[in-house]
């Protein structure tokens, strides 16, 4: 992990109070795999702010991330233009194990602000030789984003919650459109939503990426834990996580 | 530039120690810098048992702080004891084990247990966020008084006792530890505080209240800091919202004889390191040639300072 | 939107006042807005006699906060009765006097001089800045107790006891007022705090400490009120670090019935016009269709929010 | 007195730790007399900055500041560029009352960053048929500024601490080159000077600007007061002054 000042080469809206960032640094090296974050320094504010990376490339230093300004930290990110330089600790935690799933067919199910990591995770997949389907799930049509990148990397089914776009409703109602035989599934998004999903999918193996309040980010303070079912007793979501085997921790 | 400083039990080779619960047991840090830069260390706290600690959200964010509610979540002193202790000692620099309980005989346990292996004791009697134990023994001196007596009598290492802000008075706290045999004292603890979210209606930290710390605490624990060395002989480990050299300076002058470093780690992780590397060049700038002789430096009648603004 | 609450002795159009000394009596704001969109206004402390107050420095700067340790000057009880409170009932808004005093006498006194021409007195026994009286009354309940009871006794009108949240235990300390007679609350006064100068080696302020106040300290406000709420009848105006309508909300929420702003004029003169402007979009956005609807919410058993994150 | 987000026309270094700031906006119109002040919001600062008016010119509506670097927030006030804003709350205070100075000759004393005020001071003086001369007292050569802009207007003399421009010593020690009749002094700088330049010239007219650290800067808050003479016993320096005559104030 590097705590580095990176370069913001992109700065822009994607979406309803959504912005995609690109940011250029050595630690773009050190990511492992797709789902692991950073955690980012703003002015102003005493905590960093956890964001996952939603894709990245080694060759060129860059890394792309996706948020979505939910409160005064992510709304002060807004300002910072490209050129500047962005205080940036990471990469942080442990990804979506994407070199280890061996299979023909793997299910990716993103809610909201949930949906970029599981960019990066589908096309790594993809590159392995494992065809992607995709849910993903929206509160409205102004909402979505990254649609079309999704779309090159295999069949992609959109929810939202008004019906503005795709089928009406959660990411769960659109589980018995996907045809495609599947024994993986990789999601990320509100916890409410993690737990629907492993309950609708109890066979399958799941990956979930967590999310929580966190201080340090590197493992040390205990604020981001989650119960775990292991002697251990938690986990850690910054260093354990984000990502964990949905067996492997319980949600509430 | 001497930075040393000698006190019960501690050998400092500089005055700059990360706080207890801001940097677990060292580990995580590790990869940032060499933790044998550090003054020393002091462990987040031991219980006797492994406890689990608060449900979550845990923290939350305070204008220049924030709050907390871990609820001394530790793998038990046993688990300290052999899983822990060992990767610190590697680093050469001296342990502090902070002990926590919510009864005396636990803290007389976890101290008895732990104090052979560590350099000395800081006896956690000040911790909001748990249910039992913990702050009551802060804020009432004597029940104070009885538990550091205990854990006095079976430490073999000195016990350094940390005091809570969440009292009327301080000074009246400090001298109940060190008339019950305190080697020194540590402060401060986080104050009480809570945040409210409007949109759940609730409190933001699960635990309803949290401890308050960082830069939003230093002004109440330089005072508190200042009022208690006038009045007690032992040693004082300053504490809250140190971000910078100069905090440092602030608190040695107040009385500090050496000061840690907790939250601020959660900004920047390289704090200690980058703090210890300024911290001569800061003390010179302000006339100093060595940490000691800014100890308790705001309370010495004749200052000499040619510094004037013209 | 119903931005109007009655509190004993206060028919208040919206819960926003300015804090007592951050305000003077309201001469020097009426050159920037319109005095009367105010809810009430809260006078700089009065004492029987004029005074003088601290040496200076008087104010320095903490983070997010600041430190003051003016000392309670004021023109006396009877000048402010004859050169001030006429201008302010030119804008037929509740005027609520803040009573020191150095004895209970003194306290009596004031009170008793005052009370006729004001809606409202708030009981300063409270302040950290001075030698003689103001804060061992707001940390001893028993004195608290009995200054109070002297004073409700003499006035005509209803006295809210400002709190000091130096204290161990708020709780009894708002119980005592409460028996003693209170009307109803106000907190918090300043938390004693210090900053040192390195340049000087003493303390910025010339008094030594002094009341921090601001952002910092809000957490700690809303953790007492969010007590104190719990274990009194009596309403609560709340105070401490206000700087927008969203902390108004939490104030509301956490057991506040009105709210008084006190540091944040000196950052932007119209903060408490922008606040009371900015509140109904506020209070709607949060599902609030009243001020009275938001009091004491967190503490609700059922809420409903339909806020959901996607 | 206003508060307005003045626009930063021109920012640059003309000495030592010293810059220098012209700002564009409304709230010049509302400047009465040379020697005030404007208040100066800071981001990340919790209380503002107080500066006085170097220069100020209606028609352009522009004014001068000059300031020195002496702790962060002066510090963090030279990252602000030119085309920003700068939340200014002002003209504060009673200036120098120069329409009443009806003389042939003025003396101005000004020590360090209290040399700014004096600039427009002596400029109105001049324009008013005063003459004037200056005593600007500096620690050394690098930290001098103003000096052509106050040789325009009259006779200078320069003082340095470390004697590296002008004569060596302080303000009083080049009193006795003054050869012009002079009924009137003029004065701004740290406290220990406004008393010694007092206590040299018993007999004079003299009209000194006072330091004290701010709240409010309105008047509201008394955190700036200084001991006067009169029957009500003290000043606010943000609203009384920062100008008084040297005999209403206690000077200690
Ligand atoms: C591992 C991880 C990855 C994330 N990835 C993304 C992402 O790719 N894109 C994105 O838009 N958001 C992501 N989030 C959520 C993002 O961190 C929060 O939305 C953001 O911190 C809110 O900050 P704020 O200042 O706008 O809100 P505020 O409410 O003002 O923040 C106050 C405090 O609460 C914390 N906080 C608030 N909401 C959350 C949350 N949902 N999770 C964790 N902390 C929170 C903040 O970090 C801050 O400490 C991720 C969170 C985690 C834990
Ligand atoms: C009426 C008046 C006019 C002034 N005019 C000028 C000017 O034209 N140019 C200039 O360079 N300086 C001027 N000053 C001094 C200037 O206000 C301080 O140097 C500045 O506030 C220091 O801020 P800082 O953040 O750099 O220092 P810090 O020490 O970090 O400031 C901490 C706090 O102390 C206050 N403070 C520190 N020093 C002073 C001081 N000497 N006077 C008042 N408050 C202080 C700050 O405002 C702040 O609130 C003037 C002061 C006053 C009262
Ligand atoms: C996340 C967190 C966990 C803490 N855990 C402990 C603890 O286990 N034992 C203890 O004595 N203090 C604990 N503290 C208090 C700190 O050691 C320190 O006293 C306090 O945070 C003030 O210092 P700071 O402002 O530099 O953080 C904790 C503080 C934080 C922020
Ligand atoms: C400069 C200053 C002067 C104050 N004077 C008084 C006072 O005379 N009486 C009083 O009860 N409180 C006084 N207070 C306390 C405030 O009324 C208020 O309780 C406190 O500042 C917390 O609110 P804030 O954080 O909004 O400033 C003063 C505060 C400040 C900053
Ligand atoms: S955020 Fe500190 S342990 Fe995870
Ligand atoms: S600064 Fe507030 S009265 Fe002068």
């Amino acid at each position: 992990m590097k705590n580095e000042c990176m370069t913001i080469l992109k700065h822009e809206k994607v979406a309803r109070d959504t912005h995609l960032l690109v940011l250029e640094g050595n630690l773009v090296h050190d990511i492992m795999d797709p789902g692991q974050f950073v955690h980012i320094r703003i002015d102003g504010f005493y905590l960093r702010r956890p964001v996952s990376i939603a894709d990245y490339d080694p060759a060129k230093e860059t890394m792309t991330l996706i948020y979505k300004v939910m409160g005064d930290g992510t709304k002060a990110l807004t300002n910072r233009r490209v050129g500047e330089q962005l205080d940036v600790l990471g990469p942080g935690g442990q990804g979506f194990p994407t070199s280890q799933i061996h299979a023909d067919h793997a299910l990716i199910i993103g809610g909201g602000i949930g949906v970029p990591p599981l960019y990066s995770t589908a096309k790594k997949l993809k590159e392995n030789g494992v065809a992607v389907t995709s849910i993903l799930g929206f509160r409205s049509r102004e909402d979505a984003f990254l649609l079309d990148e999704f779309r090159a990397l295999g069949e992609v089914h959109v929810t939202t919650e008004d019906g503005s776009l795709g089928r009406s409703g959660r990411v769960t109602d659109a589980l018995p459109c996907v045809k495609k035989d599947y024994q993986h599934y990789l999601s990320c998004g509100p916890t409410v939503m993690l737990k629907a999903v492993a309950d609708h999918l109890p066979d399958k193996e799941g990956y979930l990426s967590m999310e929580e309040r966190m201080g340090c980010g590197i493992g040390a303070c205990f604020a981001c834990v989650v119960e775990s079912k292991d002697e251990k007793g938690y986990k850690r979501i910054c260093c354990d996580g984000p990502v964990f085997k949905a067996e492997e921790v319980v949600l509430s | 530039m001497n930075l040393s400083v000698k006190l019960p039990g501690l050998n400092l080779k500089n005055p700059v120690m990360p706080a207890s619960g801001c940097f677990a047991f060292g580990k995580e840090f590790a990869q940032f810098y060499d933790l044998s830069k550090l003054g020393a260390v002091i462990m987040k706290a031991a219980t006797k048992e492994q406890r689990f600690g608060n449900g979550t959200p845990r923290v939350a964010e305070t204008a220049s702080g924030m709050l907390n509610a871990i609820g001394l979540q530790n793998p038990g002193v046993e688990s300290i004891i052999s899983d822990e202790i060992p990767f610190l000692k590697n680093h050469h620099l001296p342990i502090i084990a902070n002990v926590a309980g919510s009864t005396v005989e636990e803290y007389v346990e976890v101290a008895e247990r732990i104090s052979s292996y560590v350099d000395a004791i800081e006896l956690n009697i000040s911790c909001p966020n748990v249910k039992e134990g913990g702050v009551q023994f802060g804020t009432d001196p004597a029940l104070a008084k009885e538990v550091i007596r205990h854990v006095v009598d079976v430490s073999v290492v000195p016990v350094y006792v940390k005091l809570s802000p969440n009292v009327t008075d301080i000074v009246e706290m400090a001298l109940a530890a060190e008339e019950a045999g305190a080697s020194g004292l540590s402060m401060i603890n986080t104050l009480t505080g809570m945040r409210i979210d409007p949109k759940t209606r609730r409190p933001v930290i699960a635990n309803g209240t949290g401890g308050l710390s960082g830069a939003a605490i230093k002004p109440i624990s330089i005072r508190m800091i200042h009022q208690v060395y006038q009045a007690v002989t032992i040693p004082i480990i300053g504490m809250g919202g140190i971000e910078t050299a100069e905090d440092v300076l602030e608190y040695l002058l107040a009385g500090a004889s050496a000061v840690a470093i907790g939250s601020a780690n959660f900004k920047n992780p390289f704090i200690c390191k980058e703090v210890i590397e300024e911290l001569p060049r800061t003390l010179s700038r302000y006339g100093f040639s060595s940490v000691e002789q800014a100890i308790g430096g705001a309370h010495d009648e004749e200052v000499e300072t040619s510094l004037l603004r013209s």
